[in-house]
């Protein structure tokens, strides 16, 4: 029997709760997985221009099949529509973008994320097979903040909120803040801060499940 | 909603400050955003440093403001003005100071600072006085500088059409330093001769996406004079 | 005159030799030259390295001249093939060079090539084992690793419109990294889907001008499969 | 009375010259000055491309007055006209085809050309007021060939073909070819090469007119 106090977020409600954090006008990049539903959440009357490392920015909504245009993916390739007032560019303007700090924001997954910032998000072992890097440490080092959208912890039940890395790094401290599924946490020059809780849960079963020290935010 | 659009020059240039400095578009006088330079005698600041190709043009815009003192320093490849000489009068009397720069590694120091760059190596000036003092070193057998990004506060460009995004696009030799600029600023300030709905600029023609671009003021500005 | 058109893709890859450096554009299936990389297997030319952001996609292009044994080496920030485990395959089994590179320093490095630019600091990749080994330098309180160009002897890229000298457009998402290869080739062969005649194209739209293409090839390519 | 046996080459002469060595599909920047005219002296049926710094390709002839574009001049500020298949672009692009090699050609004037290719045509003396360099020296150092037209002597009668420039550099050895009023001359690792002299000219009364040895060709 399940005697947890709390449910966690779904996937889609921790996309909502990131959504609902990025004010009006700002220029974004979403990573796969769970950052890639944010688009779809962000809050009535908002206007979020969305990039993609492969040339285009102010993505819309995914097409209906029959609207597909082949040539109009995004760089998770996946089919995509171009909202009025959108563009297009080539691969070094794009990262001009990227690593200039034109970006205000990205939204990244993670295996790991440390208290001092630093991030592992591409490989699982310094072995990897065929590994593949992306535009991950483009956007890590390079957008005016760094969020990471992840499971508080492994399928095995390890956290990845951890004192330091033991994958391969992305980038050096470089995520700002974290949503899981069970909390926000900023990451500060103090380390780790609890800026809010799922419903049902108490910073000491917080930390059980966090590999570094959480503090809570100053008064 | 974005709305990038401000009315007024003086809106346009609302909270630019004393020491700023100040990135200028335009190639003679070509897309240069003469109204929003202009703009900047009206708000009184001074101890400027401007990057621009040339010292201006005429008694407008750079050269009003160098006759009347903002300038402190001035990064240039040409800084020749045709019908003045008021640049060459505040260098002979040590009133100004030039930084004097190849065209192209001006343009390429600036596109560094856009794109994250914060420092490069070029053949160009290698041996010659401009690059005196600067690192040199080796590559493919040939001797390069290692020259620095130049990032602005303020951009001052001049677009043909814009929207409320920013987006920008220029006309013919209009276009020049202006998308260079915009990328290389905290802040870029564009002067359009047409404003545009959001969606009438087609997206394969953008030339500067609004992501470089804060403020956009619509100036029916007419046509450059030579 | 000036006619950069070729008739066939045989004519397009004329004098391709072995031990070559192609750069491919194309991000996934969008904008990939299929049919010019196809076109090498046909020219037997092998112990080539390969610059591309994938490794391919599918059984096509790229995917072949792996499964052929072609490739020395592969330079690339994504070596993953949708539908193939052609490259892992080869990677494992020690028979093709990897060097991984964060996408966008590839873009960046091309670029420089084809600026004239033999090498620049990023911040990317600091602190990570794809900087290891690289020289590490502090600009404005962060550290920085030293990237050098990446030239090609031949750019393979897709174009969505050209004329006769070679000027070329995009379309949507089919641009990516085709401009910055074309930049930074010996020879740059691009296939094309239309083909204009000179004048037809608006030189403000113009993404690719001429001077970067030596050889186009006009295929009615159709549509990418994704 | 004048002895001399020749005649020295017009402005537009030494332009035609130029342009007669310039092989169709060449790219081309031409400086201000005698190498503006090489543009209307380019044999016909030769078509040759146009660049200027300033965001040009494909420059045409100059309009009429009643044609004239004001958004449309060339580097040295003059109104031009774009000739089909001409394209537009941003002053970084613009140098990029420059320092990356990608003009077959620029043809420059100059106040001295020393005899290992070192060029000097941007100041007149080290403390120059005001001096002014503009894309001289990204030409010098970027563009495949470096070509320049000058008269063979100064106004006060002192060779520009020199030993070792006594003005200040705009690049070093970088010229390869020049085109004087009384000669054409390759610059070579042997040094300076006649490869032509007008009629009436002898190479010793051309070594009389020049600052460091003149060679002549291997046989």
């Amino acid at each position: 029997m399940d005697t947890r106090t709390w449910t966690p977020l779904s996937r889609r409600e921790i996309a909502a709760r990131i959504a609902s954090d990025i004010p009006n006008g700002w220029y974004v990049n979403l990573g796969i997985g769970v950052p890639t539903l944010v688009a779809d959440e962000v809050p009535e009357g908002r206007e979020v221009v969305f990039h993609a490392e492969n040339g285009l920015l102010g993505i819309g909504p995914a097409p209906a099949d029959a609207d597909i245009d082949p040539w109009l993916i995004n760089a998770g390739k996946q089919y995509v529509t171009l909202h009025p007032g959108g563009s297009y560019f080539h691969h070094a303007d794009s990262f001009a973008m990227i690593r200039g700090g034109h970006l205000d924001l990205c939204v990244l997954g993670a295996y790991q994320v440390a208290e001092n910032g630093d991030i592992a998000n591409w490989a699982t072992s310094e072995n990897d097979t065929a590994p593949a890097v992306g535009g991950a440490m483009d956007l890590s080092v390079g957008t005016r903040r760094v969020w990471v959208a992840m499971n508080h912890l492994t399928r095995e039940g390890e956290p990845r909120l951890v004192r330091d890395c033991t994958y391969p790094l992305t980038a050096q401290a470089s995520v700002d803040r974290i949503y899981t599924d069970l909390a926000v946490i900023d990451v500060t020059p103090r380390g780790f801060v609890v800026a809010e809780m799922i419903a049902g849960m108490t910073l000491e079963q917080l930390q059980a499940l966090t590999g570094a020290t959480l503090h809570m935010p100053e008064a | 909603m974005i709305d990038k659009t401000v009315e007024t020059v003086a809106g346009a240039l609302s909270g630019v400050a004393d020491g700023a400095t100040f990135l200028l578009g335009g190639f003679g006088a070509v897309g240069q955003a003469t109204h929003l330079i202009e703009g900047i005698l009206e708000t009184g600041i001074k101890d400027l440093t401007v990057v621009a190709n040339n010292a201006g043009y005429g008694q407008v815009g750079l050269a009003r403001l160098l006759k009347e003192g903002r300038i402190r320093k001035l990064i240039c490849s040409y800084p020749r003005i045709v019908g003045s000489t008021v640049f060459e009068e505040l260098y002979r009397a040590g009133r100004i100071e030039l930084e004097l720069v190849p065209q192209g590694t001006l343009a390429e120091r600036m596109r560094a600072a856009g794109a994250g760059v914060p420092a490069f190596y070029t053949p160009t000036g290698v041996g010659t006085r401009l690059a005196a003092g600067k690192e040199v070193r080796h590559f493919n057998g040939r001797d390069c500088v290692l020259e620095e990004a130049l990032s602005g506060d303020v951009a001052l460009i001049e677009a043909w059409k814009a929207d409320r995004w920013g987006n920008l696009t220029y006309r013919a030799a209009g276009r020049n330093f202006n998308p260079v600029c915009a990328m290389a600023a905290r802040m870029t300030i564009a002067q359009t001769q047409h404003l545009e709905p959001l969606g009438a600029l087609d997206p394969e023609t953008i030339v500067t996406p609004g992501i470089f671009v804060d403020r956009v003021v619509h100036i029916e500005y007419g046509s450059p004079r030579l």
